[in-house]
This record gives C-alpha cells, structure tokens and sequence, in this order.
C-alpha cells in the first residue's frame, strides 16, 4: 500500500502542476482575445468614462502578471472585494468574482453543479447497466446471430452525434408518444420525482452514445478475459458457465470499464455542453460557454480548473482503480 | 479522447504484435468482412459526391446558395410549399425552410466541408500525436514526463472553450475550414499521442528492439524501421474511428453558432439549424442527421474491421514454439 | 477388476482454421487402468494437450471436432450431459494446466478459489466447511501457515507454490484421476523436482490415476508406470516407461531420447586460452525506485576469453538475462566495472552481439528475415546493396535456412527456424563474442539439439566465443567450457565445467545437479527416495 | 402594423389569488435598481421597485404612454425644460412599513453613479448637472448638487439642457427610492427592500428563482397602474427556449398559469401553432420599437459614394430577410427608419422603393452612374451567432438579394463581442454592417438622437452613430424637439426628422421585428403595450 500511496501522492502533484498550466493557458489565452471584458460587464451604452472605472474595479488595468498572481493568491489565501458600502470576504479556495454580475466564482460553480452531477451520475448508471449488459451480451453469444445485431446496434449508437440522438429521441417520445414531458431541469432538492422524469431524455441521450463505447470495450474486454486460462481452469473443474461468467470472467474484465468511466465520468463533470445546451439544463457546460461569449475570466478559469481537475482526478482514479483491482499491473 | 481510453487503457496495449499481417493480408482479411467492406463502399461512394458535386448540383440545375422566397410560406413562419419538405422535380430533396435554398445541392456541397474536415483533421491529430507518442516513449524520463504532463494538459483542455476562443482570435479574413481543421487537429491529438506512447513503451522492450540497437541503429532508424511499421496497426485503427468523431464534432461546433461560415453549407451546420425544425418539418432534420449517421456509420465499421483484421487472434497464432519456460517469472 | 479408469479408442480431433481443418489427433487409443499412471510425451504440437483435454471434454463449444470415443471413470465423455459431464470435471477427473500463474483468477484468494470448487461438488457444504476444506488440502500439498496463506492472491504466491494451490484444488474433490499437462513446464528444476515428489505420494496415499503429459523425458521417468510417445497426433510408441526410455523401438523414440541432453556426456573441449574479450569485475544492476530497489545482479566477476564458451546457468530470476545485457552493452551497469579490450562501448558494439531468449518477440513481425538480418551490415553502411543481399543469403544458409526465404517474414517460421535467424543475425557484423540468452529454452528436444549442434561448429569455424546462458544444467554442460552457477545475483560457483559438474562445492549447486530429472527411471526413483530423505532429516 | 396590436384580454373575470409562473431564459442577474437597463421599469422588477413616472399599462398604443407612479403627476418643468419637479404621493410605504422619501430616490438615483454598480442606462450621466464629474455615492459622500430635496415629499432635477422626455426616463429603476441604511452595495440585489406590490421572499442562485409574495405594507389606492391579481409570484429562469414554448403549449399543471418575459416563438414553433385554434389563440403579440437595418459608414469606400449606397437600398430583399427572420408574423417589412408607431412619430416613406423583391434594373442602372458598370464588390460584416437579428440568415439573405444586382457580397461574420466592438468603434467601423436599435422609451429622441446626433459621436467609446453624420441642421433640429414638452407635438417632428434623414440612404431599414409569445390556459387579463411589446406581468391573473 506504501507503493499505491507514494503513487497516488505522485500523481497528485503531476494534477496539481496540469491545472496550474491549464489556468495559465486560459489567461494567457484571455490576454489575444479580442473584446473588452469591462465593455462586456459595463453594457453597451457605458461611456468611456464608465468602462475605465469599472476596468479599474474588476483590476483589468494591472499588468497580466501581477493579474495572475492577484489569482494565485486568492486561490490559495483568498480575497476580499468591496461591496461599495463594505467588503465582501472570500475564503481560501477563492476562484475570484464574476466580471459580469460580481458573484463569487466558487459560489457560481457550486451552483451549476448539482445539474451536472445529475445529469452525468444517472447518465453513468445507465449506460453501465445497458452498454456492460450488452457488451456481456454479445461477448456471450460470441460469433452468432445475436452478437452481430448487437454490435450493429451500438455501432449506431456510436455514430450519431448526441444532438442527433436527443433531437430524435423528443421527437419520439415527446411530440410523437407524448410519454414524457418536455425536459426541464427540476433540482432535486425540489422535486425527487419531477427531477427524474425531466433528465430521463437527457440521461438517456447520453447513455445511448456512452453504452455504445461501453459494449465494445466490455465485449472485447470479455472475450479476452473468456479466452484467459484462469477461466478454462474453473471450467475444467466443473463450475456452472453462468458462474464462471458472472464471477471469474466479467470480475476480470471490468477493470478497463471501470477506468473509462472514471474517465468519462470526469469530462463529463466538465459539462457536458452539447447535452446541457440542447435540453437547457443549466450545468457547468452551459455557463462554460456562456461566460466564454461574455469573457468572464474568472469564471471560465474556475470552470475550467473545475472541468481539469475532474478529468486529472478521474485519470488518477482511474489508474488507481486499475491497480488496486488488478495487482498483476505493476504501478508506473 | 473516449476511443483512445479504451484503446490506451493499460493491459489493452500489451498486445504484442505478434503474426501482425502486411497490408495485403490486411486487404484480404478485410474483404471478408462484409460490414468493413459495405463501410469502404459508403465512404468511396461519399467522396465521388463531394468531388462531384457542382456536377450534381448542375444536373439538378440548382445553386446552394440561391434563394427561393416562392418556395417557403412566409406567413407559416418560412416551412417550404409541398409536402415532405418541398420536394418537387425542381428540388429533388425539397429545400430549407426559412429560405428555399435547395436541400439536395446543398448537401452535396456541404459533403465536401463535413467529409474535407474530418479527413484533414484526422491527418493532423494523427501526425501530431505519432510525433509526440513517439517522442515521450522514446525519450528520456524529463522528455517523457514532459511531453506526457502536456498530453494531459491537452485532454483536460475543455476542446469547445479553447475552440471557441481560439476561432475568436483568428482574423475573420482566414479560411473558416483551414481554421476547424487546425483547431480540431490542434485540440485532438492527445488519444493518439497516449496510445502512441503506450505502444512505443511496450515495442520498446522487445527483443528485436534491443536487436536492432546491438547492429549498431541510432533512435531514429529505430523508430522509423522498427517501431513505425508496429505502431501503424493501432494508429490506422484508432484513426478510423477519429474521422467520425471529428466529422461530429464539426456538426458540434457548428450547433454551437462556430462552425463554417455561411453560406457555406456543411452537414454540421445544416444539422443544427435543423434542430429548431425538428416538428415543422422534418425532412430538414432527417437529411442531413442520415447523411452524417452512415458516414460515421461507414468509418466506425471501417475502423472495426481494420481492428478486427489486424487483431493477432484473428490468425492463426505460432503460439505453441513460445511455450518452454515463457511466463515463469512470477 | 472394475472397468478402466480412462478407455480411449480411435480419437480423432479436428480444428477448423481459417485455411482448413488442422487433424491434431488422428485415431489415437489407449487406456489406463484405476489407480495407473501413464505419461503422454511428444514433441510440441504432437497432440498431447488437445488428447488430455478431450479427456474431459473441455473441447465442447470451441468448435472442434472430436471422433472415436473417450469413457472416463464410467462416463461417456462425448456424449454425456451437461449435468453428468459437470460432475465429472473436478468431481471425477481433475486438471492441473501448464501455467499456474494464468490458471487462477487473479482477483480471487486462493483458499476463494479451491473453496468455490469443491462446493460445487459438494452442494451440501457450508461456506466453512469449504474454506476449512481448502485450507486442508493446502497443507496437504506443503503449503507452509495454509490457514493464513489461503487468503493470499495468485500473485502473492510463488511459482512453485501456485503449482501446488493448483493441486490442492484438484485433491479438493477427491478425484479418481489425475491429468496433469505439463504441470513443471513453467518451474525451476529445484522446483520441478518437489511437484513431481509431491504428484508421486498423492498417488500413493489416494490411490488416484495419474496422466502426465510433458514434453520433456526426464519427468516421466521418475513419475509414471507407463509411457505414450506421440507424433503428429498418432501413438508412435507405448509401453512400460523402462522399456521406452532404456529400449526403445521405434526409430522416432530413438531420436527422441538421444537428443535429451545428458549430464554426465560431455565432449571433450580444448582449454580456452585465447585472447580476454570481456572482463567483468564486480559488476552490479539494481532495478527499481527509493524503497523497491532490488539488486538483480550483485558483483559479479568474469572472464571471456577468444574461443571460449562461458556456460551461465541459475533458476529464473536469478540475473542471467540481466547480467547478459550488461556484457553486450544493452544495460548500463549501476555499478562495478565491465572491460572490452579492443571494441568500443555501448550498444552497437559490433565485436559482441547477442541471441535472444524470446524467438517470437526477438524478430520484427512486419519485416522479412532478410532485412533484419542486413540491418546491422546497412547500418554499418560498408558494403553496397548487392553485397549485402549475398553476404545475408550466405548467412542463411550458413545457419542452415534456405537462402530463398529471404522476403518471408517470422510467423512464417518455426521455433527452431526463427531461432537460427536471430544467429544468423548475431553473426551478421562479424561478432567476436555472441551472448546467447537462453536460445534454446523454448524448443524441442530435437531442435534443441540441432541448435546446439548449429552454436559448436559456429564456435569451431569462426572462433567465436560464447556466453551461453540456459536454466539447463545438462544443456549447459554439452556446451561449456567454463561453468558459472548464479543465484540471487551473484556467482556462487565459478570454475570449469567437469570440476562443477563433477565436484560441486557449493550447496546449491549440489541440490541443484540432485534435482535434475533423469532418464533410468529407477535412477530416478532412487533420487527422490534421496531427496525424501533429505527433507525428512532436515525438516 | 400597430391595428393588429395587442391581444384582448382573454375570457374569464380576472380575480385575485394563485400563483402566477414566469418561465425565462435569463436569470434576473441583476435585480438591483441601479444595474438595470430595461425599459419601462422592466416587468418583474417593475413588480418591486416604484419609481417616479411609469408607462400605462394598457393593450397597444395606448400602453406607450407615461403615466405618474410615486409621484403626483409625470413632472413639472420649467420653461426651457431644464429643471424638473416631482412630489410624492401620500401613503407611499416600503415593504417594512417605513415611509418612502424623496431622500430615497435621490440615494437610489446616486448609487446609479457608482462603478461597482455598472450596467444601468446612461442617460442621468449626461442629463444631469454635474453627472459627469460624479462618482457615486460610497466614493463621493457628497451627494448630487443637481438632485434637490427641499422636503420628503419633493425633489427637483437640474439638467444641463432641456429635456422635453425626462418625464420618459424617470421610468427607469434608477428612480426607484433605495433606503440608504438598507443599502448593502453589490448584495443589494439579493434582497432588494421593495416599494412595489410585491415583495422578494427568495432568490435563489442569483436571480435563477425568485418567489415574490405580496408586499402587504403596498397600497393599492396609491398605484393606479398595477393589478396584482395573484398571490405570489414565482420566476424560474435558465430555461432553453425550446423548454419554454414546449411548456407553455402543453400547459400541464403549474404550466397553464404560467408566461414568459423574454421568450419569443421562433418560426418553426409557429408553423406548428398555427395549425392548433387552442394554441394559436394563446399567442399575444406584441411590437417593441425596434428597427434591424444596414449601415453604412460613408467614411469608408466606396460607401462614400451616395450612389453605391442607394444602388444598394434598392436591391434589398425584404421579403427574403422578412422570411431570414421567421416569416410575415415575426417580422415586418421596414422602409422607415422610426418603428411604425404613433409615439414615435411614425410618418410613412419608402425613400428608396425596392418593392417587394428588390429592384435590380434600377440598383444596376445606379451602380453604373457611380462608375461600377461590371457590378462591385463589398464586404458585410456580421454577427456570426446563428438566430440574431444581426445574424448570419440575414446576411446571406442580403448577399443572395443583392448578387441579382451585381453586387458582390463577402460576409464577415464576427463573434458578437467582436462584433460589436468591432462596429461600434469610430476607427474599427467597417463600411458596410448589419445593425439594429431599439427604443429606450417610446419616443422619437432616443431613436433618432443617438444615432445621427454629430454631437454623440463617440471617439473613444462605443459609438452608434455609425454614419458619423455631424450635420448642424440635424443637430439643431434634435436640440429644438428636445426643448418640447408637448410630447404629441415632438412626436410629429420626429417623424419629418426622420424622413430628411433617410433619403440620405445612410441606413437602410430592414424590418420591424413582432413578438409573439404563449401563455398559458389559465392566465386572463393578458396585457400587451407598445412600449414593451410584452405581456404584462403586473396585469395577469391566473384565477
Ligand atoms: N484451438 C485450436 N485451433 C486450431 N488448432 C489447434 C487448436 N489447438 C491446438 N491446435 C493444433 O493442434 C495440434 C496439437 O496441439 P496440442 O496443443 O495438442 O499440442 P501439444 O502436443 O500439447 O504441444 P505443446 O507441447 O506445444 O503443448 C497443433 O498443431 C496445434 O497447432
Ligand atoms: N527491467 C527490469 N525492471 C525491474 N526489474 C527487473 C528488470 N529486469 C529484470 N528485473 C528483475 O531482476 C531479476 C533478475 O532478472 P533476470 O531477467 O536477469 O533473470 P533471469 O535469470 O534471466 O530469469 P529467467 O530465467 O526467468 O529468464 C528478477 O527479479 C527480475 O524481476
Ligand atoms: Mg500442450
Ligand atoms: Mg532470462
Ligand atoms: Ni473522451
């Protein structure tokens, strides 16, 4: 376990210096943007006047260095900011506050995320249970009739952009069947009930793209871990197929499905846009692209210190995972 | 970056390439795979439209940009005149609501875009991420840490944030297609280059390399001689399956408001306008969503069979004269 | 008398492959009586495995076509049920397979594993009872503090000791047979020795029948009361083990026998007294980070003179590979001193080249034979192409290969074939000194000698020295001129091979040169009653 | 045209009781008085914040009148219209029962100078006496000289010129009365102290989701204009307006009592409506002064030249940009610079008759006498966002309509930050762009004077007298109509100065944008004034 510690501290360091070069990225890339984010926050009928006193107020008027360190320091000690009348603290993890409505970032995010985390959690439970049960499904029935259908039906899932499949799924089971309503984010703080009947659409729009990857790999996952010697060993020793299936070779050849949902799970915590967009849930990916057209900085540095910290986290996680659940992968 | 996951995923890359066909096993052992083949079939057949599309669009005597006022019912909020979207002997796939312009030529044009994308961008991610992949395997640890650290950087990089901006940045006056297909390349290469890498390390410890470094080869015959030929297994795979994905993330973009420029048509952009029509008229919708499904389609099924094909197990393996004592160590 | 244990008559087995069906065994018949022990050996592909596993028809669903009949312990295994054919595997007939690292899950303890096993058979048992049961026939097989190391993964145990959890699993059930395909392939002489003792009492104590299937004599001879030869999937030869190892009839027999190497026949060879080549002095590799770093060689010292062959032997993992790379420059030493009087250092030392342990990995899949042996001559960038394309088409034929198979590639070799082109590559830049690494481990007997053969008049014509590094004690006396015996890294006995072989000095030599299986099966029976002995007086 | 304006109020007696939803798009990020720019008051904040003057809340023409709130009458001026007075009702209470003053208002309309309250409108600044120079109230203690407040009751405004309109502004939130020992700064907005019919119980996720509930300390005796008929109000914002509309037309459970402010029909939704006599008789339409246009910066070649720019109004499609837009009902065919509407002086001309589809032969023949017989080349700069008024479907339109007349249309498309910035700056101003604008207040004066006053062009700001005209006959003529306060008799001098303007083709006028919008079943009362072309929400009721 000393190893695996000494692993996971590694890697930690590796994330934290990623998300330090992402920030960097993102300010350096602000720096050739065109636009003027004071503009922006001012309004379009701000006189000149106005515009240099709200720059001067949102700090835009220091050097870009001195910007960045402003950032760095609140990040790691916080910062305060003047209310007018008196000053609002923000604590250590301090992403800064939003050039466009003066919110703290860090409260923004904790916003958006509940509405991402429902829509990639659900999503996730369901392309396991579809894309591993089917990719079990077609591994089993191996070279036959069934596995051909099933693989040209989650080739299909594969190859259609998610806003395709969402389109066509409202289509069906809106306008056409009228099962479902039309989706419309309900926290679930506020309604368990409406909360799971509104991102049914979208969970599903996701998990039918997401199982399709899911079955490929948990059938060639499969067929390697059916073709292994271990799993001959128990059939030769007269262990029920079902048995020798569900507990000696799926055991095995979940370790890649669980480090691609580690995976999946951390860019999706990023936001998934194009989902978010089309049924206008309001999650981290929606706000990304928002404050991007309104060059909120700050925010778009939090989003995307939000999203590269999930995806580092779930990489590391992912490689963990991998370790733990198969010792024989020599920690590198 | 989900496909090279999958592929990149440790264990998945520890195939050795043993038996691995030539190309001209390949060619054979893909003939008999009949989706790879009706795969090769569509995707052949797409890019004979898009080459010849003004022809087609002469033959059927339309502009894609032309506007037809009289086609549309202005009053209905622009849905074409006709049913099924405006179909007619003069518009043989019907026409955009809104505008008239004539769907059929403007889906053969925009064959040219989505397919031109997806290829070209394809080709850069491709050499970037070989490059790269290459370079971390055979590097030393500070390169290999480097340029891995970077490959992270660029997976965790949000693609849409930094291709909006970065199409922000860019002069209006540059190619938009040029622009999508360096922005796409530029953002996409890190599955590649991790699948690289991975492969590379593994090649890397295998006899012959240590063979071909004792008859006296420097890094770089190495990589071109023994390593390259290895790695274009996994490389054309895993490229099969990036031509999709980056033909969908054009039409993504373009959902978005930042793909081609009008009145450029692309399968993409089409697509997107199309979703607000989705009830109005769905032929609009359900055009461009096809054409896009059996390309991705196609190149899926493509890139399967040449996984398929190239798979070791697929042959008949020499496994029994590695027998002996192979695999004693604990 | 009750029927035979196992009744096999006129089987056939057929694969279909992509280019036809490939006859794997071809109207084979025998039986072996309750309680008798038969060894199945023959060459690689010969048939053994797809015989042994016909024996409890793990062929089902994979498509192969089994002819003839096959009743094992009063089950018809081609044509019983799914429910009668599950009660037989493991309940009647058990496996032991080849590689007992691959035959247990991973995932699973090992006390898990044997557990889930025997309540399969024993549907009645409690979850207890099961783990208590395994843990019972884990010590049963030598498994020091079973109760604790039940709970341990496959990859916590040892080779040996993953040989005999895969045992205990077979006793679990109380099997009246035994099939064990190649159960000491995988393992150290030292190692194989105690397996075979230990398969030896069970059958003592349970009075089960054993079917041993090898492809290596030596551990028939100790183990089994009567021997099948195959080839090409037919019976060639059948008969007490006695008989067919000390008398065989066929000619095929003969050969096979002749070609196992021998301890005691060693030619004579001239005393090396050429010139040094390679001086190692305390020599050292350490692997691994701060905290894991293990030492895999650890101060070794050697000479290699011109004309000398260096025989290297030593169990696995001891650093022989190691220590070989480091002599042709593959490896950096971590530390210690390594001295090539008259060639450059660093890899691509044209003087010193090496032959690799590995034939399916030591050649390039996607490049014809040809090329990668002129790689090293196009490097050197000396010759035109012309003379090149001769000089490789010589060295073909030199190793014995057909010059024409220049543009064909390795899988389209065999074993044997491939090897002699990594020679043929080695040779190529003109070595002084060829490392080979273990270059026959992986082949037949027969190609094994060939290869062999192939090395000496090499060393005869060119004056090439050797360091032949082999895990074989008897392969390594037919070659060596000097002997080093390796253990953990280093030296523990270095002199000149009829002096080690002879009058061993180290203790682990000893117990090394003891545990080397031999061909007179009473020879045999009297070591292992040797080695009892031993144990008994030391334990 | 305005005679098909405004929506009866639908059947039923309107009661009091329930509650109302509000289904938006844009969270109410700003809900602070001083930060918002909307019109009229806008229409939830207008349900907390009073303010001296508000519009009439009435269907159509009639609802682009001002009317007095908080104040006894819209104002008294004096003779050159430089100094406005307002005095208080009696009765008038903030949601803790204090008692409003004439102090609050001032304070509200101070904090409107501070910077780290940007984004109201920015007219105060420049009518004000001192507004310039002044820099709010936590910078500057002081105060505003120009703001008097001789009693609670009364407050007098000095402008450094006349202002015939300010009666007009003083709609705006700015004029809402802010407590000054309520006053929290930038957190105001989370709980802004109401002076309205309705008071703000939540506001969740920065203005996400508001619940309102009734201000019991409001006097209805006082507020002539609001109905407040339900109980509470709740506003859930952040929703796609695919989201919206679909809810709004299937209506079920709390949908039927529910509208949106912000969410137009888009044409495919509309196509579908029309079909449907239930849906389509929830439909209020409604017309917000808004003009989309082409503008031309004659300073740039060879716009310079009045020729090329006729020859160009005259081969516009309208008809192809009116469909670019989502067809007849969702836009209307504009030759006219002004909305076509009364309050804004509306006087008919079509300076440039390209019939419905363009005249090419006479764009042709004009292009020829300006020396461009083989056709010319220009580039049209853009909005790249699809669905903008501004946005790439008229653009391509304009470029297809105006190929028929030899004219060469490059397009550049631009992200809007870019886009804008790119426009509005006086050195960056392409020659030949898409623009639009829309009234601040129902009136000719911010219309026209922004744009063609050579007095607001803006050097080193955002400019939006695009044509750059500095014509002292214009600039005369605005300051004239300013000096009235006879709002009817500005309004026909309006519509002459925009008539002079226009023939000298510096714009071209496109279209007048129409809102159309759904509400749901049980929603009654439904009023839509020209002033914000929306559906009222003070004036519904769900019961
Ligand atoms: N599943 C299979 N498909 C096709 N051919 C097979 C298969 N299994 C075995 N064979 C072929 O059948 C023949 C006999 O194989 P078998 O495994 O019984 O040999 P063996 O004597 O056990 O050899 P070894 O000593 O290498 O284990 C070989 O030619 C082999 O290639
Ligand atoms: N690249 C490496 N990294 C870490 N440890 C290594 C490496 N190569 C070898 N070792 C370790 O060094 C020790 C000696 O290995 P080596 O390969 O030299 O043994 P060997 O005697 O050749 O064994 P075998 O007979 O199995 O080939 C082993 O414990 C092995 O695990
Ligand atoms: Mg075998
Ligand atoms: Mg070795
Ligand atoms: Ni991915």
């Amino acid at each position: 376990m000393t190893l695996l510690t000494r692993f996971a501290l590694r890697r930690l360091l590796a994330a934290l210096l990623v998300l330090l070069v992402l920030s960097i990225a993102v300010y350096a890339l602000f720096y050739v943007l065109p636009g003027d984010p004071a503009r922006l926050a001012c309004g379009p009928k701000c006189t000149a006047d106005q515009v240099a006193q709200v720059r001067t107020q949102l700090g835009l008027d220091d050097p870009a260095l001195a910007q960045y360190a402003h950032f760095l320091h609140g990040l790691f000690a916080g910062t305060d900011i003047s209310t007018g009348v008196g000053t609002e603290h923000c604590g250590a993890p301090c992403l800064g506050f939003s050039y466009q409505n003066g919110e703290q970032v860090t409260s923004l995010l904790a916003q958006r995320l509940p509405a991402t985390a429902s829509l990639s959690l659900g999503a996730m439970a369901l392309w396991l249970v579809i894309g591993v049960g089917t990719g079990v499904l077609s591994a089993l029935r191996h070279g036959g009739i069934t596995e051909r259908l099933l693989t040209a039906v989650t080739l299909a899932g594969n190859a259609v952009p998610v806003f395709i499949i969402g389109i066509l799924l409202m289509l069906l089971f809106v306008s056409v069947l009228g099962w479902l309503p039309f989706p419309s984010y309900v926290p679930l703080t506020e309604d368990p009930e409406q909360w799971a009947w509104n991102l049914v659409l979208p969970w599903l729009s996701l998990a039918i793209l997401e199982s399709a990857k899911y079955a490929r790999l948990t059938r060639s996952s499969m067929l390697d871990t059916l073709s292994e010697d271990h799993v001959r060993t128990f059939r030769a020793y007269g262990v029920r197929e079902r048995s020798v299936i569900g507990r000696h070779a799926l055991r095995g050849a979940l370790p890649p499905v669980i480090a691609l949902t580690a995976l999946d799970l951390g860019t999706m915590f990023g936001g998934a846009v194009l989902t978010e967009s089309l049924f206008g849930i309001p999650g981290l990916g929606k706000s990304l692209v928002d404050s991007v057209r309104t060059e909120d900085l700050p925010v778009v540095v939090g989003l995307v210190l939000v999203t590269g910290f999930f995806v580092v986290l779930a990489n590391a996680v992912a490689d963990v995972l991998y370790a733990v659940a198969d010792r024989r992968v020599v920690l590198a | 970056m989900t496909t090279s996951d999958v592929l990149a995923a440790p264990g998945a890359a520890s195939d050795t390439p043993e038996a691995a066909p030539g190309a001209r096993q390949l060619w054979r052992r893909l003939r008999a795979q009949r989706a790879a083949l009706a795969g090769v079939a569509v995707i052949v057949l797409l890019v004979l439209v898009a080459l010849a599309a003004p022809l087609l669009a002469a033959l059927e005597g339309q502009d894609p940009d032309a506007y037809h006022a009289s086609a549309v019912d202005s009053a209905l909020g622009g849905v074409p005149v006709g049913s099924f979207g405006g179909v007619s002997a003069d518009h043989w796939l019907g026409v955009e609501p809104g505008t008239g312009r004539d769907l059929f030529a403007r889906l053969v044009y925009g064959a040219r875009i989505s397919l031109g994308i997806g290829l070209a961008a394809t080709v850069v991610q491709v050499v970037l991420g070989v490059a790269v992949g290459l370079a971390a395997g055979l590097g030393n640890r500070f390169l290999d840490n480097l340029l891995s650290r970077t490959t992270d950087v660029m997976l965790a990089l949000p693609t849409l944030v930094f291709a909006i901006a970065l199409l922000a940045i860019v002069p209006a006056g540059f190619p938009r297609p040029v622009l999508l297909v360096l922005v796409l390349g530029l953002l996409g290469w890190g599955g590649t280059s991790r699948i690289v890498r991975a492969q590379t390390l593994s090649l890397k410890s295998l006899d012959y390399v240590a063979a071909a470094r004792l008859g006296g080869a420097g890094r770089w015959r190495i990589a071109r001689r023994e390593l390259l030929p290895s790695l274009a297994a996994p490389v054309v795979t895993y490229s099969a399956l990036l031509v999709p994905s980056n033909i969908a993330s054009e039409a993504g973009l373009s959902f978005l408001g930042i793909g081609v420029k009008p009145p450029t048509p692309s399968w993409g952009q089409m697509l997107s306008s199309a979703t607000t029509w989705y009830q109005a008229d769905p032929t609009y919708v359900l055009l461009p969503a096809g054409l896009i499904f059996v390309t991705v389609l196609a190149f899926t099924a493509l890139g399967d069979g040449v996984r398929t094909a190239l798979d070791p197990r697929a042959g008949t393996r020499l496994r029994a004269v590695a027998r002996g004592r192979k695999g004693a160590r604990p | 008398m009750t029927s035979p244990l196992i009744e096999v008559e006129d089987l056939t087995i057929d694969f279909p492959t992509g280019t036809g069906t490939v006859r794997a065994v071809d109207g084979l018949s025998f039986s072996v009586e309750q309680g008798g022990a038969l060894g199945v050996v023959g060459e690689s592909g010969s048939g053994k495995s797809a015989t042994a596993f016909a024996l409890l028809g793990l062929h089902r669903g994979s498509g192969a076509r089994i002819g003839g009949s096959v009743r094992v312990a009063g089950v018809d295994v081609l044509t019983a049920g799914e429910r009668e054919l599950r009660g037989l595997r493991g309940g009647l007939a058990a496996m032991v397979f080849q590689d007992p690292l691959s035959s247990l899950d991973p995932y699973f303890a090992i006390g898990d594993q044997i557990a889930e096993v025997y309540r399969v058979h024993h549907p009645k048992a409690s979850r207890r009872a099961a783990r208590g049961r395994a843990v019972e026939v884990l010590d049963r097989v030598g498994i020091a503090d079973a109760p604790r190391r039940a709970r341990f993964r496959p990859h916590e145990f040892s080779g040996g000791m993953r040989q005999r959890a895969l045992i205990a699993m077979a006793l679990a059930c109380e099997p009246r047979l035994l099939v064990a395909d190649e159960p000491t392939t995988a393992l150290d002489v030292t190692v194989q020795a105690q397996i075979l003792d230990l398969l030896g009492e069970l059958r003592q104590e349970t009075g089960m029948g054993l079917l041993l299937v090898t492809h290596d004599l030596g551990v028939v001879a100790g183990s089994v009361d009567e021997v099948l030869v195959m080839k090409d999937g037919r019976a060639v030869e059948r008969g007490p083990v006695g008989t067919v190892l000390g008398a065989p009839r066929q000619p095929y027999t003969r050969d096979l026998v002749a070609a196992v190497p021998r301890l005691g026949t060693a030619e004579p060879r001239g005393a090396a007294t050429g010139e040094v080549l390679l001086e190692a002095v305390g020599v050292r590799r350490e692997f691994g980070r701060r905290g894991t770093r293990v030492a895999a060689v650890d101060g070794v010292s050697l000479t290699v003179r011109a004309g000398e062959t260096l025989g290297v032997v030593g169990e696995s993992g001891s650093g022989k590979t190691t220590l070989g790379r480091m002599l042709v420059g593959l490896l950096e030493p971590t530390g210690g001193e390594l001295r090539r009087p008259g060639a450059r250092s660093g890899a691509g030392t044209p003087g010193l080249q090496m032959v690799f342990q590995d034939p399916v990995s030591s050649l390039n899949p996607r490049r014809s034979i040809g090329e990668s042996i002129a790689d090293p001559l196009r490097t050197a960038g000396v010759l035109d192409d012309a003379a090149i394309v001769a000089r490789v088409r010589e060295l073909l034929e030199r190793v014995g290969l057909d010059p024409d198979w220049y543009h064909r590639y390795p899988h389209e070799f065999s074993g044997g074939q491939r090897q002699r082109v990594g020679i043929a590559r080695a040779l190529a830049p003109e070595p002084r000194l060829i490392v080979c690494d273990e270059p026959v481990s992986a082949l037949d007997v027969t190609t094994q000698a060939q290869v062999i053969r192939l090395l000496g008049e090499l060393q005869r014509e060119l004056g090439l020295a050797l360091v032949f590094i082999a895990h074989d004690l008897a392969v390594v006396r037919q070659v060596s001129d000097n002997v080093a015996v390796m253990r953990a890294g280093r030296i523990v006995e270095y002199g000149p091979a009829g002096r080690v072989y002879e009058a061993p000095e180290h203790e682990y030599t000893k117990g090394l040169l003891a545990a080397v299986p031999v061909l007179d099966p009473d020879e045999s029976a009297a070591r292992r009653a040797a080695r009892r002995r031993a144990l008994a007086t030391t334990g | 045209g305005p005679e098909d304006s405004g929506a009866k109020a639908a059947g039923g007696k309107p009661a009091k009781g329930g509650t109302l939803y509000v289904l938006n798009q844009s969270p109410q990020e700003d809900f602070d008085p001083a930060r918002l720019y909307t019109s009229g008051g806008g229409n939830v904040p207008g349900l907390v914040f009073r303010t001296l003057t508000t519009r009439n809340r009435e269907n159509g023409a009639d609802g682009s009148k001002v009317v007095p709130d908080l104040a006894t009458d819209t104002g008294t001026p004096n003779k050159d219209a430089t100094v406005w007075t307002y005095h208080l009702k009696d009765g008038l209470k903030y949601e803790d029962g204090s008692a409003i003053t004439t102090a609050d208002i001032k304070y509200g309309i101070e904090r409107s100078f501070a910077a780290e309250l940007s984004g109201g409108a920015p007219y105060l600044r420049d009518w004000l006496t001192g507004g310039k120079e002044y820099q709010g109230p936590y910078k500057d203690k002081g105060g505003l000289a120009s703001i008097e407040t001789p009693d609670a009751k009364t407050i007098v405004f000095h402008l450094n010129k006349p202002e015939g309109d300010f009666p007009l502004l003083a709609t705006q939130t700015s004029f809402a009365p802010v407590p000054k020992a309520k006053d929290t700064g930038t957190k105001y907005e989370n709980h802004p102290v109401s002076s309205g019919p309705y008071k703000v119980v939540a506001n969740e996720n920065d203005g996400e989701h508001l619940v309102l509930e009734r201000n019991t300390h409001w006097d209805a005796k006082t507020d002539e204009e609001r109905k407040a008929y339900p109980d509470r109000i709740d506003v859930r914002s952040g929703l796609d307006a695919a989201v919206i509309n679909q809810r709004l037309s299937s209506g079920s459970g709390k949908d039927a009592a529910a509208v949106t402010t912000d969410t137009n029909l888009t044409a495919a939704e509309l196509a579908k409506i029309t079909g449907d006599k239930e849906l389509a008789g929830r439909v209020g339409t409604g017309h917000f002064g808004y003009t989309d246009y082409i503008s031309f910066n004659p300073k740039v070649k060879p716009f310079d030249d009045p020729k090329v720019r006729q020859a160009i109004s005259y081969a516009v499609d309208r008809s192809t940009v009116v469909n670019a837009l989502g067809g007849s009902s969702l836009a209307e065919p504009a030759t006219t610079f002004l909305p076509a509407q009364e309050s804004f002086g509306y006087t008919p001309y079509d300076a440039f008759p390209a019939g419905k589809s363009g005249d090419a032969a006479k764009a042709k023949e004009l292009l020829k006498e300006a020396g461009y017989p083989k056709g010319l080349t220009v580039t049209l700069t853009h909005d790249s966002s699809g669905g903008d008024e501004q946005g790439p479907e008229v653009a391509t339109a304009l470029q297809d309509a105006l190929k028929k007349a030899g004219i060469t249309v490059k397009l550049e498309g631009l992200e809007s930050s870019a886009y804008s910035e790119k426009i509005h700056g006086v050195k960056t101003e392409p020659g030949f762009f898409l623009a639009g604008w829309g009234a601040d207040w129902p009136s000719g004066g911010p219309f026209l004077a922004p744009i063609f006053d050579g007095r607001q062009i803006v050097q080193d700001g955002y400019n939006f007298n695009n044509a750059q005209l500095d014509d002292p006959a214009v600039n005369k003529e605005i300051d004239e109509i300013n000096k009235l306060t006879d709002l009817k008799a500005a309004a026909v001098r309006w519509g002459a100065l925009d008539k002079k303007i226009g023939e000298q083709a510096l714009t071209v006028p496109l279209v007048h944008p129409v809102y159309k919008r759904l509400y749901g079943k049980d929603v009654k009362n439904v009023v839509i004034s020209d002033w914000t072309g929306v559906l009222d929400v003070a004036q519904v009721s769900v019961k």
